[in-house]
């Protein structure tokens, strides 16, 4: 390898923070007691329990009680949806059907394969399009209400191109026509402010392993009072909510990462807005046919998103991974089922051009001295793919 | 379940267990949802306070350190002024139940209710 | 306190063995890629995803692609049930209903509390009865079996009281009947032997935490060509059958305790029969009115449970902990909603009988040099608190 591994992929997953390990560690063996036990092994666990649903509650001003564990941002994405639609469809009759369910074209799989799910069993799902920044108007959500519309999912920021969504706006338009309102907040929690009282979500999602906090974590925030079908059925933990043996170390490691989060917010913000502004200023200025995808504006400061003509996105993370640099692409080849990035598209990039996309994700780790090295290394790639490329004209 | 140090302390060392032999009045409760019974025993000085009190108890922590905690509340208190201790007492000198142990377990100042009482028809009918 | 720990709560959560945990530390913050990207790390994460895979087939005779991770148990019990029951409605006509289930009174919640969930939903739940040493009938089970059954859900032993199924029975009568078997082996898994080929299993649940593996993880078994509708939506994770970031660290170590309860199968059933055993023998002969709950025969070897006339459970696991010992008790006291244990009922222990019980359940860190002083400290627990109850003749 040519240089020290750097790694830019914090989106996808991130790095357990060494503090956030250290609260993990006693949990494993030493404090390993279930929280639902009378004995003190089981009190410890229970306080911890406690002072980790603080932490979290406190990263997006929620109530602590207002907070459940889930296993990361999937199921929580899938209980939140689950959840409301279920629990609405036994409040449903023939003349007043609730089953409208309003998302947009851009959210994450856990939301769009959940929607999908719900289609079979007879919900509707009207798929809200973004424009060419990854933006969804007011007015089609305003206009896409009607009387059986139960749930707004929209997410809080995009994972792919990193825009932010108007979500104080959403969520006001919910609560004037009094439909829920789900927030995916999974890449924007401990990126950017997240208020859920602020912002009027009434439901959220966040996992752990996004913001340098453990894998097979997560959380949702549910507001008082939303009625709320469960989703994981068993033991009764998490008062009902969600059963299941409380995941004690992965729980304590989220409170540890949100509490970590919250505090260093600004300075994270900051760094990360350094790097991501000289990386787009870089490689834009620096490499022919370059572009940004997604808004320059609403972005998450960690976020950024290139496409280059003529070449095609997992040769181009293959060869990067040979320079130190770990990237993303939403290639169709880099795929499961070969299929190109619905974000991309939905944004109107065309297929060629967004099979040669390159997201790199930043996190506390990153540095800005890395940038020149950064930006060098995929001029170089690009230069040799393009080279390489029947579609590029040397 | 969390209890409060208190809590811990009156069921680790319970004060005032067992039974007196030829009580003034004898009282026991139980409680049909999950079955405790407690009774408690006491004896009443010529000044009409209660000199001792003890217990017996079949239930969770809670049952053990309420009957417990009421027999010191009461040893030393006036028999009509003890009568007026209620389940609210009990939980406070505790520092606080469980919720829902608040209701179920906490039936310390009803035995202690039904023993003074059992007093009082003893005196009158002259038995003591 | 007056003793060393001595911990005996294993069938609640067991610690995680330190080997255990020496493989996991590497993938929270080195190897820490996400499996399903492109450069080395992701390369390196799903290396080890299928090694991992492939312990907990062997575990439990499966070939490797037969094994899906999830977070635990629970969502194990979810994902096979409400799996077969999505996938099977889908199927039915109205002269063809497809919603029977059949399953135990004495099942985990897990299992309980889903078919409740279906039952709201149109599912018919047969819940057989067990007899005195909660065992069920196979002719009750064959006799149940109708047109219209999809699935039969029978744990293969029970975690209060310890009572083995006949498994490959039961097998045997679904596969005549041609009804999909789901068994919750979370007990079972790595006490004894468990054969999915042998046992006629088509769907089995166990979980991490119960063999010295961590919390938060758990695996499904769904054998080949198994219809089945997915529970958890999302990115497309394990083959579309369970999305969400794998939980890297979980998954190696449930592989790691997998393989090291396989290995150690023989000598760790010897170990806990004795002690097993041992405390049976001398507690009914020390103590008075002392009764063991289940069956002598078909238990596991890791099982004790008692039941002691005049005392409640919650009391008694109190004071066993200030002895330094830690077990569990059914008695109604002892949980959130004060009602008592479903399995004590189910084999006909009366109310007032079931409070009084306790469970020790055994693990690679117990010895049988402290059955003395467990046995000592229960005679004496007992004993105060008998002399303190009103319902004892002392
Ligand atoms: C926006 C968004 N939602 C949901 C998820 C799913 O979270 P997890 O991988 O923790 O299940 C992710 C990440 O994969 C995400 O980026
Ligand atoms: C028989 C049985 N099934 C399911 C479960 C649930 O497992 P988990 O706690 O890992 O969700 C347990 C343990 O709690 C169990 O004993
Ligand atoms: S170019 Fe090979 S899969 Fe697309
Ligand atoms: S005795 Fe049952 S809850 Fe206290």
């Amino acid at each position: 390898m040519a240089h020290e591994l750097i790694y830019m992929d914090n989106s996808a997953t991130s790095p357990v923070d060494e503090e956030v390990l250290k609260e993990m560690l006693p949990y494993f063996n030493e404090k390993f007691g279930n929280a639902s036990t009378l004995y003190r092994l089981g009190v410890d666990a229970k306080k911890a329990l406690d002072k980790a649903r603080q932490q979290v509650a406190d990263l997006i001003n929620a109530d602590v009680d207002e907070i459940t564990f889930t296993s990361g941002g999937t199921e929580s994405d899938n209980m939140a949806i689950k959840g409301v639609a279920l629990s609405e469809i036994q409040k449903a009759t023939d003349k007043n059907p609730r089953n409208h369910i309003i998302t947009t074209t851009i959210e994450h799989p856990a939301v769009l394969e959940t929607c999908k799910f719900l289609e079979k069993f007879g919900f509707e799902v009207t798929y809200l399009p973004v424009d060419e920044d990854g933006l969804i108007s007011l007015d089609d959500l305003e206009n896409a209400i009607k009387e059986s519309t139960i749930l707004i999912t929209i997410m809080h920021s995009n994972n792919e191109i990193g825009t932010i969504q108007p979500t104080k706006e959403i969520g006001e338009i919910a609560r004037k026509h009094n439909v829920l309102f789900h927030s995916d907040a999974v890449q924007s929690a401990g990126k950017i402010p997240v208020d859920v009282k602020d912002q009027n979500i009434d439901i959220l999602s966040l996992s752990g392993h996004k913001i340098n906090g453990p894998k097979g974590i997560g959380a949702i925030y549910i507001k008082k009072g939303v009625r709320f079908e469960v989703f994981m059925h068993g033991g009764g933990q998490e008062k009902g909510l969600r059963s299941g043996t409380e995941n004690m170390p992965g729980i304590v490691g989220l409170g540890k990462a949100a509490e970590l989060a919250r505090e260093n917010l600004e300075t994270r913000m900051q760094h990360n807005k350094e790097i991501r502004d000289a990386l787009i200023e870089k490689v834009t200025s620096q490499i022919k046919d370059a572009y940004v995808n997604g808004s320059l504006e609403k972005r998450l400061p960690n976020n950024v998103h290139f496409r280059f003509s003529g070449i095609e996105g997992e040769s181009l993370i293959l060869r990067l991974d040979n320079e130190g640099i770990d990237g993303a692409t939403g290639s169709a080849c880099s795929t499961h089922d070969l299929k190109g990035s619905h974000v991309l598209a939905a944004i109107g990039v065309k297929p060629a051009l967004s099979h040669g996309s390159l997201r790199l994700s930043i996190g506390p780790e990153n540095s800005i001295d890395d940038v020149d090295y950064i930006v060098a290394s995929i001029k170089k790639v690009v230069d040799y793919l393009r080279e390489l490329s029947p579609l590029w004209d040397n | 379940m969390q209890y409060s140090d208190k809590v811990v302390d009156h069921y680790t060392n319970p004060r005032n267990t067992g039974v007196i032999k030829n009580p003034d009045g004898e009282g026991t409760v139980g409680n049909p949802v999950c079955g405790d019974i407690m009774t408690i025993y006491i004896k009443v000085d010529d000044d009409n306070k209660l000199s001792d009190v003890k217990f017996s108890t079949f239930g969770c922590g809670a049952a053990i350190a309420t009957s417990s905690m009421i027999t010191e509340m009461a040893i030393g208190m006036d028999v009509d002024e003890a009568y007026h201790i209620t389940r609210n007492d009990v939980a406070d000198e505790l520092d606080g139940l469980p919720p829902i142990k608040l209701h179920c377990s906490n039936l310390a100042a009803d035995a202690l209710q039904a023993a003074i009482e059992n007093y009082r028809e003893k005196k009158e009918k002259g038995e003591l």
